[in-house]
């Protein structure tokens, strides 16, 4: 993982506070795991059936069993407990996730999340994510703030299909942290050796940018 | 990471509750009924209450305290047959009772707590407990809509629990206690035992810790917890 | 419990089949199971929570946890299970459920049932009797042929409000066997010492007599 | 009383499948996926099979089994990305294939397995998955109705179970296992370890037997069943 990148995760983790019950979507924010400590108070919940997830665990010592959701051999720590999809989704929409990390293809100054299909190219199904993105009390994406074409992601609306409307509440890409709060985007902290105008231009929508001197990450 | 720790006193974890607020109470008669959390409910004495709760206890027990301190403003019950005191007070015009099928009753709490906004049932057609509910149709059958419930506290008694919060019910004492933790905005959960985190095995937890917001601990319990001698 | 109840309850307990799920309603139903040999395979339901419910406990045995829906206290046997009320009524509604035997104030000759509230004189609530009435599999009514006034309780038409329309399948009674079928009553069996004018003069509504000897219990 | 003894061959167990059957299929991933039933499935092979399950499974695995064989017709799932097979035939209009919202799908499974008709819930307001859907109001709110989900049969993994069906779950191979064992006309449950009724803790069991119709006991388990090297 780039240098950038690994700050950026790295001040995700931040976002985490003590007693948090908290989803890790696949990917970026998955390692997100690697930047808490061992005495922090935190409950990472996947949604295919366990709350308590311990450190990600090689093949050797994997129990066939226990997986998250994006098929990851992870462990137990004291206190996990293990439920069914209903039961695991009932936490998510009854208001119990205190937090998401999901990834994001765009994500509009309104807060509309798209994240799971490209029609005619990509159509795997949304999984668990419709449910993540509309019912965690809070939602943070964490991705590239380009693609791979260097197209922004983050737009005046979104494109593709929602994964669900004004969800997003804080985005960390490898540029910058941007609030989304009534109905744009506002930049808040911003990477090391960039420039705000390296964000503003990288970015699809206006950005709104604080007096004075940004926190760097 | 390590799990929080939500333990907490009696007193100041049914503090909270305030003068109208709607409180779910686990249990089925006796088993599962939180008498500690009601007995300093009662010692609180917020008025103007909407209780959830399978049945109104006896005379003496649980549910019959706060209807006796006249918290009561409202019931949601399935039966309250055995409490003669709830059912004067329901015939004076008292208190105010609604009857759910007790598996309705049911669902409409899982329904509150798995975040869903009701559901549809053919229960009760042809009979007045489908009277003035909306008509569904679904799949070419006719049903009716059922609301969702869920209460700002929910009293759960626990036969052993984490401070976590995870929780286990012991034998018939589960009955409503699964669905009323996962119903509230505040869950309260009295406790037999209280282990440390990793004192459950994950797979033998029957309520997940990130449903309950504090355990209690109970000391020696009350003789309302026991066998209850009819005879 | 009079002579000609115990032999009823004895003849109704003959309704439960090999490895039949059955659930008995508080009052006479539940004496069934004094009828049932300890080696035959059936499981009990109670909707508290119980599937597979050993024989009734005196208090001194009692496990304070351990109840019936009547709130007697009973006993497990081997392979018993807890469950809580929302997959207890599953259990019903779902159609695994292949009998219960109910208490009765009237039945009417289509099938109606109504055991659960007496407007302005008796309105508990209806507990699990709507769901176990209009969904198990097979319902059986138990219960006097008259009532204490000597009113018939087998009617044209219910006169209560219903706890379930067009469910009851049979009536054990200590005066006669009926099945409700058709819309119609149809005596099957006759209890010693009564002739079918008896019955048919305690029965408010037809009574459809088949020719020949009617069996004795 | 006693309980009745459903245990059952694998052949015999899996033989009542049809042409045109709806099957659910317990597991999410490998966890839970009942390799050994849906192996039988295959050899006795059922054509234009709806199949109910969280994902396709990975390739030569499973569900992928059915879909080379093909036997499916239809897949209600949340999730197929990890499938190549089952991406291609649903592109080339080989197979049809309906998404849900991996919540709604267990909540679709367990209202089925309740019931129950269906549900309201707010879940995919907004988006293209509400998109035909009866809207309903409930409280004042917007909602969609979801409809329960039912199958013919339900092929379940269990860990453990006794000879009347009480099945328990390993870790996160719970997953869909106790809805859909609840959702289908005839459930089969594999088991690694098959006791006797009294070998399961009642407060453990996290399928009731009642709900069971057959248990099929597994010799040694195929290398499906084990740990995914995927680097």
């Amino acid at each position: 993982m780039s240098d950038v990148r690994d700050r950026m995760v790295a001040r995700a983790a931040r976002e985490i506070a003590r007693g948090m019950v908290v989803n890790l979507g696949i990917g970026l924010p998955t390692r997100v795991i690697d930047h808490l400590a061992a005495d922090f108070p935190v409950c990472l919940h996947t949604e295919n059936g366990l709350s308590g997830i311990g450190p990600t665990l090689p093949y050797e010592q994997a129990d066939r069993n226990l997986i998250d959701a994006g098929g990851a051999y992870v462990s137990t720590i004291p206190g996990s407990a293990f439920f069914d999809s209903a039961v695991s989704f009932a936490l998510v929409r009854s208001g119990r996730l205190d937090l998401t990390m999901l990834g994001a293809f765009e994500v509009a100054q309104n807060g509309d999340l798209a994240n799971w299909k490209i029609p005619g190219k990509f159509s795997p199904g949304a999984g668990g994510g419709i449910e993540l993105a509309q019912k965690a009390r809070r939602v943070v994406v964490l991705t590239t703030h380009v693609d791979r074409k260097g197209n922004p992601k983050l737009l005046e609306q979104c494109s593709l299909p929602l994964t669900a409307t004004a969800c997003v509440n804080r985005v960390f890409t490898d540029m910058a942290v941007v609030d989304v709060a009534e109905g744009r985007f506002h930049l808040r902290e911003i990477a090391e050796g960039l420039s705000v105008a390296d964000v503003v231009k990288a970015t699809g929508a206006g950005l709104i940018v604080p007096e004075g001197e940004l926190p760097r990450f | 990471m390590k799990l929080a720790d939500k333990s907490c006193a009696l007193e100041e974890a049914v503090s909270r509750i305030g003068v109208g607020a709607t409180v779910m109470l686990s249990g089925f008669g006796v088993p599962g009924t939180p008498f500690a959390l009601i007995r300093e409910l009662v010692r609180q004495g917020p008025k103007n209450l909407t209780i959830i709760k399978n049945d109104a206890n006896e005379k003496g027990m649980g549910v019959d305290h706060l209807l006796a301190a006249g918290m009561v403003k409202k019931l949601i019950v399935t039966h309250i047959g055995l409490n003669a005191r709830a059912m004067a007070m329901m015939n004076a015009g008292d208190i105010e009772v609604e009857f759910c099928a007790q598996g309705m009753l049911a669902e409409r709490v899982r329904a509150g707590g798995a975040g869903l906004m009701g559901f549809v049932t053919d229960i009760g057609l042809g009979t007045e407990l489908a009277e003035g509910k909306t008509r569904v149709e679904l799949g070419g059958r006719e049903g009716v809509l059922e609301s969702a419930l869920r209460a700002d506290v929910a009293l759960i008694h626990a036969a052993r629990a984490d401070t976590f919060g995870n929780l286990c019910y012991a034998a018939a004492a589960r009955n409503f206690s699964p669905l009323m933790a996962m119903a509230a905005d505040r869950v309260v959960a009295e406790a037999e035992v209280v282990v440390a985190p990793g004192g459950i095995v994950p797979e033998e937890v029957h309520t997940p810790g990130p449903f309950v917001d504090h355990v209690v601990p109970l000391g020696a319990l009350g003789e309302e917890y026991g066998v209850v001698r009819r005879a």
